[in-house]
């Protein structure tokens, strides 16, 4: 059992800012989640979405700021941050010459994963692909691509999951297997922060929603089910057009 | 342990990924024996003295054919996006890079393991008196390069025209170890005495070294963005 | 305002010491005797090849410290002075073969500083090419290592193609050319007439890069008020 | 003489060399200049148009 350093909460994130050359990409965010919070990020394209949730799994680091997941610091400790995050994202991270079981056991050996071939079956089994275990990767429709990437990202058992986009490329099934798969991950405990443009998916399972626009955490609230009618109106008010409320010193 | 077994792993996976394909083991080899058919045609059949140029071609080969697979380390992860997923394995920079390098340097060690025997039956040299100091300055010269061609492979995969700014980082830095290694070979293929080699040998081995260790140093901030 | 009129002063000294400078080169400076009045490029060729080298190693050092602090103005510094760095290794190229071509009568010779000169100036060049296609959330990290690995080989290449010539050709023995007292004053002068050129060179480069930043700072924050 | 040809060449070379990167300088300061300009002056304009209402 790995030892996780105390923390206040499970993702914490101080006035993150982000520049991709002279474009201002995050604005300063904060977000602060506690353990079993399951929050979808909203918002229109090029918010900064992806910028974000990028940098909350240390791919990228925060121009300032300071970010803090499960306690490590990802400029620190980016190893034993990676040990317990998974991140699933649109690109499938898979290698496309190789099996479904290959692809697996390469990042099982990657995290060190104990009982390997035992953990990849029942895996395969989950996602339902237990039928295929030895087919290249590159043969897989979209939607079996991406229920493999999903169990990539959960072989070490991550206690936070970082979701871009899951549901894209699935077909109905795919997304109600996914849907079930999300469910047990929350119900097991787990913290889970998930992007999404469709406003149903994203709503079915989560207790928190955030909405971000052109770079700031425009909205964040707890969520229970009867409000989730009320949510529609809310987000179109916030995504819709208007002058930022801040003013310009010239 | 922990550290070599990923490591393998990279290296393993990288492997199998080729032998399936077979792309760039095959375009390597093949570009080198076409290079070398053209060196043959132009320099005509009554060269001079072959054993003052065979070193030169031979290395002009290597690093042509070498760049091949240089581009190839860092850029097919980011074409088919394993990167980010590499990436987010914990793993140290220093590890992904050293595993690359071991890769790069197996790729590049068949290719020359190929041309050289093309090579001996193109050019009708006898090289297996000289084998072992042959396969030594070999070894150095292609551990540097794949050293310095990793880290530039990491660097290139990050621009827009991949293969043109990997040649121009390449050719120039890895100027030293191409004279190096092309004045060893020479004096071993004129069939002087062994010790005569050791200042080459003491310059591929510094460049080697001091790549390694830059790439230690900074390989973290080639890939964090 | 003391500020400015420093600046100003040090502008004016740097032009007065040019003109100085040229002077002694053409007048007061005597005839090499072996050589013949060509000797004089001597005066252009070696202040150039000198700063030549200080640009690029002010480059590796300020990469450094950019990698260490991670501040802006670093890799500012960097990219300028190996700007600079390529122009004087330019001229050191271009007035090395026009000097050596009636001493020596050849227009260049492998000799391991001319070879060394001309890859760390296709070094540089690379440096520059780098900057402009990497993506700019990772310029200033990659040039940096660049930037380092780039000086780093100086060294290296240096003994590498002493070994590949081991018959020097004449530039070592030139080195041991008896100056005179008058050619060694206006060597001193020139170098410091250059190096005042090239600090002032450096500095409005790195104040014309910032103001560029800035401005380009200052247009992504108006685009983005304007465009919501 | 073909020595202060060549001398005279080589100095000359050097400085067209300077003047060159000066002037290329000088411009990219201009385009600065000019893109400064058009910003401030798009600012002014919306600073009148709102102060009207």
């Amino acid at each position: 059992m790995r030892k996780l350093p105390s923390y206040d909460y499970i993702i914490e994130a101080k006035g993150v800012k982000k520049e991709f050359g002279f474009k201002a990409v995050l604005k300063g965010i904060d977000l602060q989640l506690k353990e079993g919070d399951f929050l979808t990020l909203f918002g229109p394209n090029g918010a900064g979405k992806t910028t974000f949730i990028q940098i909350l799994c240390s791919l990228m680091l925060p121009g300032s700021g300071k970010v803090c997941i499960v306690g490590f610091d990802p400029r620190s400790d980016r190893e034993a941050l990676c040990e317990v995050i998974g991140f699933v994202s649109h690109h499938t991270f898979l290698y496309p010459n190789l099996s479904a079981f290959e692809n697996l056991k390469f990042y099982g050996t990657m995290y060190n994963v104990p009982a390997l071939g035992e953990k990849i079956e029942k895996l395969l089994e989950l996602v339902g692909l237990a039928d295929f275990p030895n087919d290249q990767v590159q043969t897989f429709s979209r939607g079996m691509q991406q229920r493999l990437s999903l169990a990539r990202a959960v072989i070490h058992d991550p206690v936070v999951l970082f979701l871009d986009e899951p549901y894209t490329g699935l077909d109905q099934l795919g997304a109600e297997d996914l849907k079930q798969i999300l469910v047990e991950f929350r119900d097991k405990g787990k913290t889970i922060v998930m992007i999404s443009h469709n406003l149903d998916r994203g709503l079915e399972l989560c207790n928190r929603v955030a909405i971000l626009r052109s770079g700031r955490l425009v909205y964040h609230e707890e969520i229970s089910e009867t409000e989730i009618v009320d949510f529609k109106p809310i987000y179109f008010k916030y995504i819709e057009k208007r002058p930022l409320p801040f003013q310009v010193a010239l | 342990m922990i550290f070599i077994r990923k490591l393998w792993a990279i290296v393993w996976k990288d492997l199998l990924s080729e032998l399936r394909t077979k792309e760039m083991i095959l375009s390597m080899c093949l570009f080198s024996f076409l290079v070398l058919i053209i060196f043959s045609f132009a320099l005509g059949t009554e060269v001079m003295d072959l054993k003052t140029i065979v070193p030169g071609i031979l290395w002009v080969v290597f690093i042509f054919s070498g760049l091949m697979g240089l581009g190839r380390a860092f850029g097919a992860e980011r074409d088919k996006g394993t990167l980010s997923g590499l990436l987010l394995c914990p793993l140290s920079p220093w590890g992904i890079y050293l595993a690359k390098v071991v890769g790069t340097f197996i790729f590049t060690a068949i290719m020359e393991i190929f041309t050289l025997s093309i090579f001996i039956i193109l050019f009708n040299l006898n090289l297996l008196p000289v084998l072992l100091p042959i396969g030594l300055i070999i070894f150095l010269g292609t551990l540097g390069f794949s050293a310095i061609g990793t880290l530039f492979s990491a660097m290139s995969a990050a621009t827009k025209s991949r293969d043109t700014i990997l040649s121009i980082l390449v050719f120039p830095i890895t100027v030293p170890m191409l004279i190096a290694a092309v004045k060893a070979t020479e004096t071993i293929l004129a069939g002087k005495a062994v010790a005569e080699v050791y200042p080459s040998l003491k310059i591929l081995i510094a460049f080697d070294l001091i790549y390694l260790l830059i790439a230690y140093l900074t390989f973290t901030f080639i890939i964090e963005e | 305002m003391t500020k400015r009129i420093f600046e100003i002063a040090f502008e004016v000294v740097t032009f007065l010491l040019m003109f100085a400078a040229i002077y002694a080169i053409f007048i007061y400076a005597p005839i090499e005797k072996t050589m013949g009045i060509v000797q004089k490029i001597f005066y252009l060729h070696v202040p150039a090849a000198f700063l030549a080298f200080s640009a690029f190693f002010i480059t590796f050092l300020a990469s450094i410290v950019y990698l260490y602090k991670k501040d802006q103005k670093w890799d500012v510094i960097a990219y300028c002075s190996a700007e600079v760095g390529v122009l004087f290794c330019t001229i050191v190229l271009i007035t090395g073969p026009i000097w050596a071509k009636p001493v020596w009568n050849v227009w260049w010779t492998w000799d391991p500083r001319l070879t060394t000169t001309l890859i760390l100036w296709f070094i540089y060049l690379a440096y520059l090419m780098l900057r402009g296609v990497v993506r700019e959330n990772q310029r200033a990290n990659l040039s940096a290592v660049f930037g380092i690995i780039g000086f780093a080989n100086v060294p290296i290449t240096f003994f590498a193609i002493r070994l590949w010539r081991t018959i020097h050709p004449v530039i070592i023995t030139s080195e041991g050319i008896n100056i005179s007292k008058p050619m060694k004053y206006t060597l001193l002068l020139t170098f410091c007439a250059f190096f005042l050129f090239f600090l002032s060179l450096l500095k409005n480069r790195i104040k014309l890069e910032r103001l560029k930043i800035n401005t380009e700072n200052v247009k992504a924050v108006y685009e983005e008020i304007f465009s919501s | 003489m073909t020595g202060t040809l060549y001398l005279f060449s080589g100095f000359s070379i050097t400085w067209i060399i300077l003047f060159i990167y000066l002037f290329s300088m000088v411009k990219r300061q201009k385009s600065l200049e000019i893109q400064i300009e058009k910003i401030s002056s798009k600012l002014e304009k919306v600073q009148n148009s709102q102060a009207l209402p």
